[in-house]
């Protein structure tokens, strides 16, 4: 064990991953919904960087670093979303957001 | 004994920084220094905001704890330390307990990276701006947090304001400081670095701090930064967070005591901050005036005077004002103590005459002079100019800076490029 | 033309009344003052006519010893009759009362004192409630009194007069709380207010029983049947008619053991305490008693009741005045002792001695407050006579003429208080039977006690060393003109009132007793009847014993000048601390006297409740507490355990309405109808986190597949 | 009528769209104890995220109703109180009112006395424009001018102290003439001060003028033309920014003023800037006065012949005259006794203050702020 | 240099990245799981220096820590919060949920124990001095027109964002 090996990290990451996943799935909060995509993001992230340390090349950070880009576009776009919906509901209530149920 | 003296001299001996040798102990030693440092330095400018502001102001500031006010800031302390500790009732207590602390980490944590000298940094980072730039921002999360736990009005506008006015402030500042980094490339490899080391450096190779460089871009580039890192610290005249006639004090409205005293705390360590920032990338560090231009072992042996001669300087104004001061013997006690703050002052000047002593300590005399004189700016801001609106803050931050940076940092790669393919081919 | 229009006697009070009521806020008080003064004068001029006219008119032979009756109208019931009701013989008779005045011997005594110690008392008030405020209201107040006690003399029937005498209690009730700022004040009010109920309750119901034993309530119809002889003396109907009159009588004049309002009654202005509470008011019992003598006579039960209670109440009250420290509570006890005094005589049969010492008593009685009140208006509303003394020459007026008060109610010869006090003990003494002997004792202690408690107050208050405050001694001043004048005529009038009803065997006429004879001369020959020795009209026979007569004269004047002589000896230099001489002999003594026999706190557990007996409330408040506990627990609880019954109901037929009918019949189906449509809709839920769970499964199935495939 | 009702118009509340569940219109409270409302001014404010759609002034939190007492005081005794009114331009408050009674008792102050109380509320008009100066710079942000306005002001506060004993409520003059003689040197007094008084506002243009954030602060903020101003009954400073070329002082000459030569500053845009500027040359102007009336003081009594005790015959009289802060006016109706029966203020600041919610409609919330500074009101005057 | 006790910081790190990871997901207060999660990115960061990638770090750093969770945390403010924090906190779903996650971990598990070989024993050595030289070269090179698309990306998110926050354009 005291050695950390490639699979730590991806252990980790899977971890992270299962958090996201149950918060995504759980929560009716936007805002944490929102959060907890982005936990699942970062543990694709920590799964990329780990493997470029494994396999020695940058790409795998390079990747991370869209995936950063892409974290900020998305929650911008999310939260924007969020203050539109919240402006005519008043409320932040995923399961709320139902109107394709009437 | 005699393996420590050999430790020790090993260590001066050194051509790397404590953080980047890895050597954990002198690491530590610095971290201590650095802290100590700072700690006397807000508290020196405290003193020296108020005395500078009033005689501004045509006043005279604070003149009754100590000569000319000198123990003031201590003893300001002292009551700030003992004032009661309040947390509003209604207020979220963790995060109205933790946002004090994250400010001071923040404003702290970035002089890891901070160079005094070529060695006097406690490390050297590949990533160092990135890095200041990172942490500092953070000091964002301390203030919002602040804001939203005090649960009242006054701090979370004040909360809103501050952290919106530093997100916006901060993309034209690092596009100032990009358009800097981008000078560091102009070596033979055409790499450059985000070292704070290693930028200082490359002005050295270049010969010709980054204000200079490209006239007027860098100074352009400079002056983005200057205005920036003022609203990045929600200084006058971007005060908005905190301007009393609109939010009585902003964010930390609802602090007290020991906790309002972190954040003023913060504030003046990430006025320095910045301030290193901006001397680090343009003003060239630790570097002397003329490195290049005054070189040779008459120069040197010149300008290695200027600190003990600095030193010497305040202590003639303390002896001065010393003969100046009332012959009461109500001020006797006053007077005795300026007279001994002289003299401590001509004893540090007198010991940095010392070669060994001057050779080790010239880079951070530079680099403190430079830094002060981005603290009396601050100063004279305060005096002299009234508050920005909000709107006319964003407006200069978003539609005048923020298309500066890019126009010269466009502008600065062009010519970074030019330079490259005509002049070295 | 005086006997005519008497009704404008009370009518001229009631004016000044409606005009202070209407109109006197916005009066000046000179203006206050001429009128209600003005009006009292007049009455008083009227009455002295009337009075004056009526001895001419029944002097006539037609007249003669006839009372004179006028009737204005009826305004209770009608001679049409639809009031009827029939008599305990069965024949119908009609509830009548009439706005009717009667003027006999009787009530000309009572007219002249009332309006003459009214008038000066009212002169009196301008000067000493000249710098209080509500000084309209209070002048509204004493001629709505003033009114209502004129009624009240001057009724022609038991109705109109207990019209006057509630009047007169309301009166009582608003000048005791004239200062209503003042709990003990409003304190008082009530008390006085609800103890004169009690009274009032037992005056109504024996008013019923001469309405339906005599078929009539005039007091001229009742006393002509009673005298003519239908009765037995001893009928029980008149023994209960006469003991619950004697209540409304004990109510109304303090006496054992609804006494207690009259003490606390003090807490009104001074001139109040004078008027109503000394001088006419609480005579109203014993005119009522005198007035009803015809019946009293055929109920020797009831007048030996009488008798006792009013000497026990005489000496009862007086033992009580002799610890006393407030200067009017003295005053009050004396009154109430005073009043015993009266009873006794009419107890015994000695009306017209018990109506001459009401007469002589109105004067001194009335002097001595209006004296108290000088001295307390001197004093800056000081009352406590252990902060007085020495004050003799410094108001002097108010010292002499309180003097002379004192000897005439302590029975100094020639004063008033001796002929009236010495004719009821004579009285008493003569009346056969150990039992009256024994009043007599208990008389003749109470003169001894009252001699040393005046003088006990005169030589606290006037003699001694000076025991007040350096500030009160400053400001002592001898009241103002209006105060001293009214003084001055009491006290010649204290000097010479008894001189009317100077005794035969001093050598006198006694021509009080012979005024009053027609009034009293039935019941005199009913005692006659009765076989008992007619001592009580002195007058008509000679057969007392003269030398036992001036013996008991010598002695009481002994006893006069015994208390004169203690109370000179305990009190002539008191000082600061003095001790009293009955706390230093038997302190037990002294302190169950000081809190008055412990009567009021007695009251506070037995009737009001105020205080608890232990964990027992009892009187009202513990009758409150019980109904509330029985209205709580039995009479709610029965209430609730009807809802209950019904809500159980209720809810058992919902049950089965919401359950069965609705559950089974009319949901089921649709029930059955969305269990069966879920599968249906999971694919278009509506909700995001459902899609994400539905790809979170297909990427399990997609893992699955790829690990164990 | 249609005209005036026209002009008036705009400050009917314009019915705001109101979106469905529109979450970001909000009403706050910005005082009675707020560091920008100079005093217990209470502002209701309806703003949509920072712009100010409309506001509602609460007054009275100072009401100490002078007025009233004014009734109950006879007419010599009443003079002190009016210098609490606007306490910052004491003097001007009590010429003010001693001319009103002059008016009534058709009496006039001997020439000395005329010429000492231009001198005197020249000098306050100069003091409460410092204070102005300083107090609205603060709030704007600029902390230095506000110690550069009161170390000048001291110096008048100085004459003021030297000639009445007082400083701030000054009650300088009596009805008919003043309170005191002169004291020896005061025209040199008043000379010093006038050579130095000139270089120093210099000193508060140069600080704020040309101060780029200062004009960015002010210019096009709070703007109000003229007409909206006439119809408002706003005067003073603010009505001459707007371009109304009415002084007081000009239009109906009273005291002497109309011996001596000086120009009404008036601006073009009636914005903050405006008002800033008029001010100040105001300030220059009245040294302009001062000079000129403390060369020509004439020698002689400094009271008139007016009765120990004043009883004014039958009558009511009006009187203006120009306040630092617009026209400061008295009404004051006589029944013949030693009393007024009615003494009515109209008060500048109180009039002025009602174009807070025309000049700051669609502003911004830090924009009220400056406005309510460039009113220059004070609550004693508004509330009395 | 070189990371020093890696096993004693990778444990402090990932505990203190899964507890802050289940205290996003559980927190009522969003703030709170704000806070918990900027304390997760910044503790990943932490480890991605781990990993020698000390620029990945510091663009976590600046990027998720300084800008997006502050984003995250205006909004919070904006949106009141109060309503919600009362409400209930899990939907309807929530077991199904989280049985359909850990279903997920433990096919995780079942992968990571089956392909346990596949990963090379031994790290290469790198250097951590060119990494973000090296970066630049690669992402201004190779990955140039990524780049732009990237750029191209967050702009249409800002204009997006910005039509759809706004009330009145």
């Amino acid at each position: 064990m005291l050695h950390i090996t490639t699979l730590h990290y991806l252990v980790l990451g899977a971890a992270l991953f299962l958090l996201g996943v149950i918060g995504v799935l759980t929560r009716r909060n936007v805002v944490i919904v929102l959060m907890s995509i982005e936990l699942i993001l970062n543990a694709v992230n920590l799964n990329l960087v780990a493997f470029s340390r494994l396999w020695g090349g940058l790409h795998g950070q390079i990747f991370a670093i869209f995936v950063i880009t892409d974290a900020a576009a998305e929650a911008a776009v999310g939260l924007g979303i969020l203050i539109a919906f919240f402006r005519n509901k008043e409320t932040v209530n995923i399961d709320e957001v139902n109107l394709l149920k009437w | 004994m005699n393996s420590i003296v050999q430790y020790i001299q090993s260590y001066l001996a050194s051509d790397k920084t404590p953080g980047a040798a890895g050597n954990m102990f002198w690491a530590l030693v610095y971290i201590m220094l650095v802290f100590v440092g700072l700690s006397v330095a807000v508290i020196a400018m405290n003193w020296l905001e108020r005395k500078i502001l009033a005689h501004m102001q045509v006043r005279l500031g604070p003149m009754r704890v100590g000569p000319h006010g000198l123990l003031q800031p201590i003893a300001d302390a002292i009551k700030l330390l003992l004032k009661e500790d309040i947390i509003p009732a209604e207020a979220d207590g963790l995060i109205f307990w933790m946002a004090p602390f994250i400010v001071v980490l923040a404003a702290f944590t970035v002089f890891v990276v901070v160079p005094f000298g070529p060695t006097h940094a406690i490390t050297d980072m590949n990533i160092g701006i990135l890095f200041m730039l990172g942490v500092s921002s953070l000091s964002v999360l301390g203030i919002v947090m602040a804001g939203w736990a005090s649960n009242s009005h006054y701090p979370l506008i004040g909360a809103l304001r501050s952290s919106a006015q530093m997100v916006s402030y901060e993309v034209a500042m690092g596009l100032a400081v990009v358009s800097a980094i981008l000078m560091t490339s102009l070596n033979a490899t055409g790499t450059g670095t985000l070292s704070m080391i290693g930028i200082v450096q490359a002005q050295q190779a270049q010969g010709e701090w980054f204000i200079f460089k490209f006239f007027p871009l860098g100074l352009i580039a400079f002056f983005i930064f200057a205005v920036a890192m003022v609203a990045e610290t929600n200084r006058a005249p971007f005060d908005l967070a905190e301007a009393e006639s609109e939010l009585t004090a902003g964010f930390h409205t609802e602090y007290s005591g020991f906790r309002w005293s972190l954040f003023f705390l913060a504030e003046y360590s990430a006025m320095i901050a910045v301030s290193s920032i901006a001397v680090t990338l343009w003003l060239g560090g630790w570097l002397r005036p003329f490195p290049n231009l005054l070189s040779g072992g008459i120069w040197e042996l010149v300008f290695s005077f200027f600190p003990g001669v600095t030193f010497l300087f305040f202590a003639a104004i303390c002896f001065y004002n010393t003969v100046r001061m009332p012959k009461h013997p109500l001020f006797r006690i006053q007077t005795i103590g300026l007279a001994a703050f002289g003299v401590v002052l001509a004893l540090i000047g007198l010991v940095l005459f010392i070669p060994a002593v001057s050779m080790r300590v010239q880079d951070i005399f530079w680099f403190a002079t430079k830094v002060a004189a981005f603290m009396y700016l601050y100063i004279w801001y305060r005096g002299t100019f009234p508050r920005y609106r909000f709107d006319q803050l964003m407006q200069m931050g978003w539609k005048v800076l923020l298309p500066m940076g890019l126009g010269v940092l466009i502008l600065t790669a062009s010519v970074a490029l030019l330079q490259q393919k005509l002049w070295h081919p | 033309m005086f006997l005519t229009h008497i009704w404008l006697i009370p009518l001229l009070p009631a004016v000044g009344a409606a005009v202070m009521f209407f109109f006197g806020r916005r009066l000046q008080k000179a203006t206050v003052s001429a009128v209600c003064v003005g009006s009292i004068v007049l009455a008083f001029i009227l009455a002295c006519g009337a009075v004056w006219q009526y001895s001419a008119w029944s002097s006539t032979s037609d007249n003669f010893h006839k009372p004179y009756q006028t009737i204005l109208c009826t305004w209770l019931g009608s001679d049409t009759g639809h009031l009827n009701y029939r008599t305990q013989d069965g024949s119908p008779a009609p509830l009548q009362a009439d706005v009717g005045f009667l003027l006999d011997p009787l009530s000309s005594i009572w007219l002249l004192f009332v309006t003459g110690v009214g008038m000066l008392i009212h002169i009196y008030s301008t000067g000493y409630m000249a710098h209080e405020g509500g000084y309209y209201r209070f002048f509204g107040y004493l001629n709505l009194f003033m009114f209502s006690m004129l009624t009240l003399i001057l009724a022609n029937n038991y109705v109109l007069l207990f019209v006057g005498w509630e009047g007169v209690g309301l009166c009582s009730y608003l000048l005791i709380g004239f200062y209503f700022h003042r709990k003990s004040a409003s304190d008082a009010a009530a008390k006085a207010f609800i103890v004169n109920r009690i009274g009032d309750a037992g005056f109504l119901l024996g008013m019923f029983f001469i309405a339906w034993y005599f078929g009539s309530l005039r007091f001229i119809e009742v006393t002509h049947i009673a005298h003519s002889g239908r009765f037995s003396i001893g009928d029980p109907i008149i023994t209960a008619a006469t003991l619950l009159l004697f209540v409304g009588a004990c109510g109304k004049s303090a006496q054992l053991p609804l006494y207690i309002w009259l003490p606390d009654a003090m807490e009104g202005p001074t001139p109040v305490s004078a008027l109503i509470h000394a001088a006419t008011m609480v005579t109203a019992g014993v005119y009522m008693v005198a007035r009803s003598n015809a019946l009293f006579v055929l109920a020797p039960t009831s007048m030996k009741t009488v008798a006792i209670v009013g000497a026990l109440t005489a000496i009862f009250a007086a033992s009580i005045g002799l610890v006393q420290n407030d200067i009017k509570r003295v005053l009050a006890y004396s009154t109430v002792s005073q009043l015993g005094y009266m009873f006794l005589a009419l107890g015994v049969g000695a009306f017209a001695a018990g109506v001459f010492h009401v007469f002589t008593h109105a004067f001194f009685k009335a002097l001595l407050f209006l004296g108290a009140g000088s001295v307390i208006h001197s004093m800056s509303g000081e009352q406590d006579m252990r902060n007085m003394g020495d004050l003799g020459h410094r108001i002097p007026i108010t010292h002499r003429t309180m003097f002379i008060a004192t000897l005439a109610i302590a029975g100094i010869f020639p004063f008033a208080g001796f002929f009236s006090k010495d004719a009821i003990l004579w009285e008493t003494w003569s009346r056969e039977g150990g039992a009256y002997r024994f009043l007599w004792y208990v008389g003749y202690a109470t003169a001894l006690m009252t001699a040393f408690y005046m003088f006990r107050l005169m030589y606290l208050t006037f003699h001694g060393r000076p025991r007040m405050s350096h500030e009160a001694e400053h400001h002592i001043h001898e009241s103002p003109m209006s105060m001293t004048v009214p003084l001055i005529v009491l006290a010649l009038c204290a000097v010479g009132t008894g001189w009317l009803g100077w005794p035969h065997s001093l050598g006198g006429s006694d021509r009080f007793t012979k005024f009053l004879e027609p009034v009293f001369a039935g019941e005199a020959r009913v005692l006659q009847e009765e076989g008992r020795t007619s001592q009580l009209v002195a007058g008509v026979e000679e057969q007392h014993n003269s030398s036992t007569e001036w013996l008991l004269m010598a002695l009481s004047l002994a006893a006069a000048g015994l208390g004169w002589g203690m109370a000179w000896r305990s009190y002539r230099h008191a000082d600061k601390g003095y001790t009293e001489p009955i706390a230093a002999a038997v302190p037990p003594v002294y302190d169950v006297l000081l809190h008055k026999y412990y009567v009021d706190e007695g009251y506070d557990y037995v009737f009001t409740g105020r205080r608890k007996l232990g964990n027992v409330r009892l009187g009202v408040l513990g009758l409150g507490t019980a109904s509330a506990w029985f209205d709580t627990h039995v009479v709610d609880g029965a209430v609730n355990a009807a809802g209950w019954i019904t809500r159980l109901t209720g809810t058992i037929s919902s049950w089965w309405d919401k359950w069965i009918i609705d559950g089974i019949g009319v949901n089921g189906p649709a029930t059955l109808a969305r269990i069966l449509s879920y599968p249906a809709r999971l694919f278009e839920w509506g909700l995001v986190q459902w899609y994400a769970l539905v790809m979170t499964a297909g990427l399990v199935g997609f893992v699955f597949y790829y690990v164990y495939r | 009528m249609t005209e005036s009702d026209s002009a008036l118009s705009h400050l009917d509340l314009e019915t705001p769209e109101k979106p469905f569940l529109d979450a970001n219109e909000l009403v706050i409270n910005m005082g009675p104890q707020h560091p920008a409302t100079h005093g217990v001014l209470r502002v209701i404010l309806r703003l949509d995220g920072e712009k100010v759609l409309g506001l509602e002034c609460v007054i009275g939190y100072l009401h100490r109703g002078v007025e009233k007492i004014g009734e109950h005081r006879t007419y010599t005794m009443f003079n002190p109180y009016v210098d609490r009114m606007d306490y910052v331009a004491a003097v001007s408050n009590g010429l003010g009112y001693c001319e009103t009674i002059e008016k009534l008792l058709n009496v006039e102050a001997p020439p000395r006395a005329q010429y000492v109380r231009v001198i005197l509320t020249e000098l306050n008009r100069i003091a409460s424009h410092q204070l102005w100066l300083g107090t609205h710079a603060l709030d704007i942000g600029a902390i230095t001018p506000l110690f550069y306005t009161f170390r000048d002001r001291e110096e008048i506060l100085k004459i003021y102290e030297k000639y009445c004993g007082a400083r701030l409520t000054t009650h300088a003059f009596r009805i008919g003439g003043l309170q005191y003689e002169t004291y020896a040197g005061f025209e040199q007094d008043v000379r010093n001060f006038l050579n130095f008084f000139l270089p120093k506002i210099d000193e508060y243009e140069e600080l704020l003028t040309t101060n780029r954030i200062w004009v960015e602060r002010t210019r096009n903020v709070g703007i109000i033309s003229g007409k909206d101003c006439i119809a408002l009954g706003v005067t003073g400073p603010v009505l001459r920014a707007s371009g109304v070329k009415w002084d007081l002082r000009k239009a109906q000459p009273y005291a002497n003023y109309k011996n001596f030569d000086f120009d009404i500053p008036i601006g073009q845009n009636g914005d903050t800037y405006d008002r800033y500027l008029v001010r100040v040359a105001e300030m220059r102007q009245s040294v302009r006065i001062i000079e000129q009336a403390v060369e020509a003081i004439p020698e002689g009594p400094i009271m008139a012949k007016v009765p120990k005790v004043i009883k004014p015959a039958v009558g009511e009289v009006y009187h203006s005259i120009e306040a630092p802060k617009g026209e400061l006016g008295y009404f004051v109706v006589s029944d013949g006794s030693t009393q007024p029966y009615r003494v009515r203020v109209r008060p500048p600041s109180f009039v002025n203050l009602q174009a807070l919610d025309k000049m700051c409609r669609g502003q911004l919330v830090a924009d009220v702020i400056a406005v309510i500074g460039t009113l220059d009101i004070v609550l004693g005057e508004v509330d009395r | 240099m070189a990371p020093v006790a890696t096993p004693f910081f990778f444990y402090l790190l990932s505990g203190i990245m899964l507890i802050g990871g289940i205290l996003v997901i559980t927190r009522k207060n969003p703030v709170h799981s704000a806070l918990a999660l900027i304390v997760t990115l910044l503790a990943q960061a932490s480890i991605y220096l781990m990993l020698y990638a000390p620029f990945v770090a510091g663009v976590q750093i600046i990027l998720y820590a300084g800008g997006i969770m502050v984003l995250f945390l205006f909004v919070i403010m904006l949106v009141s919060i109060d309503r919600s924090i009362k409400e209930r906190q899990f939907n309807s779903q929530w077991v199904v949920g989280i049985i359909a996650a850990t279903a997920l971990g433990g096919l995780f598990i079942a992968a990571f124990t089956k392909g346990d070989k596949i990963f090379p024993e031994h790290v290469l050595p790198m250097v951590e001095n060119d990494n973000t030289q090296n970066i630049a070269t690669l992402l201004y090179g190779q990955y140039m027109f990524a780049f732009e698309i990237a750029s191209l990306l967050l702009l249409v998110a800002i204009i997006g964002a910005v039509v759809m926050a706004k009330k009145r354009i």
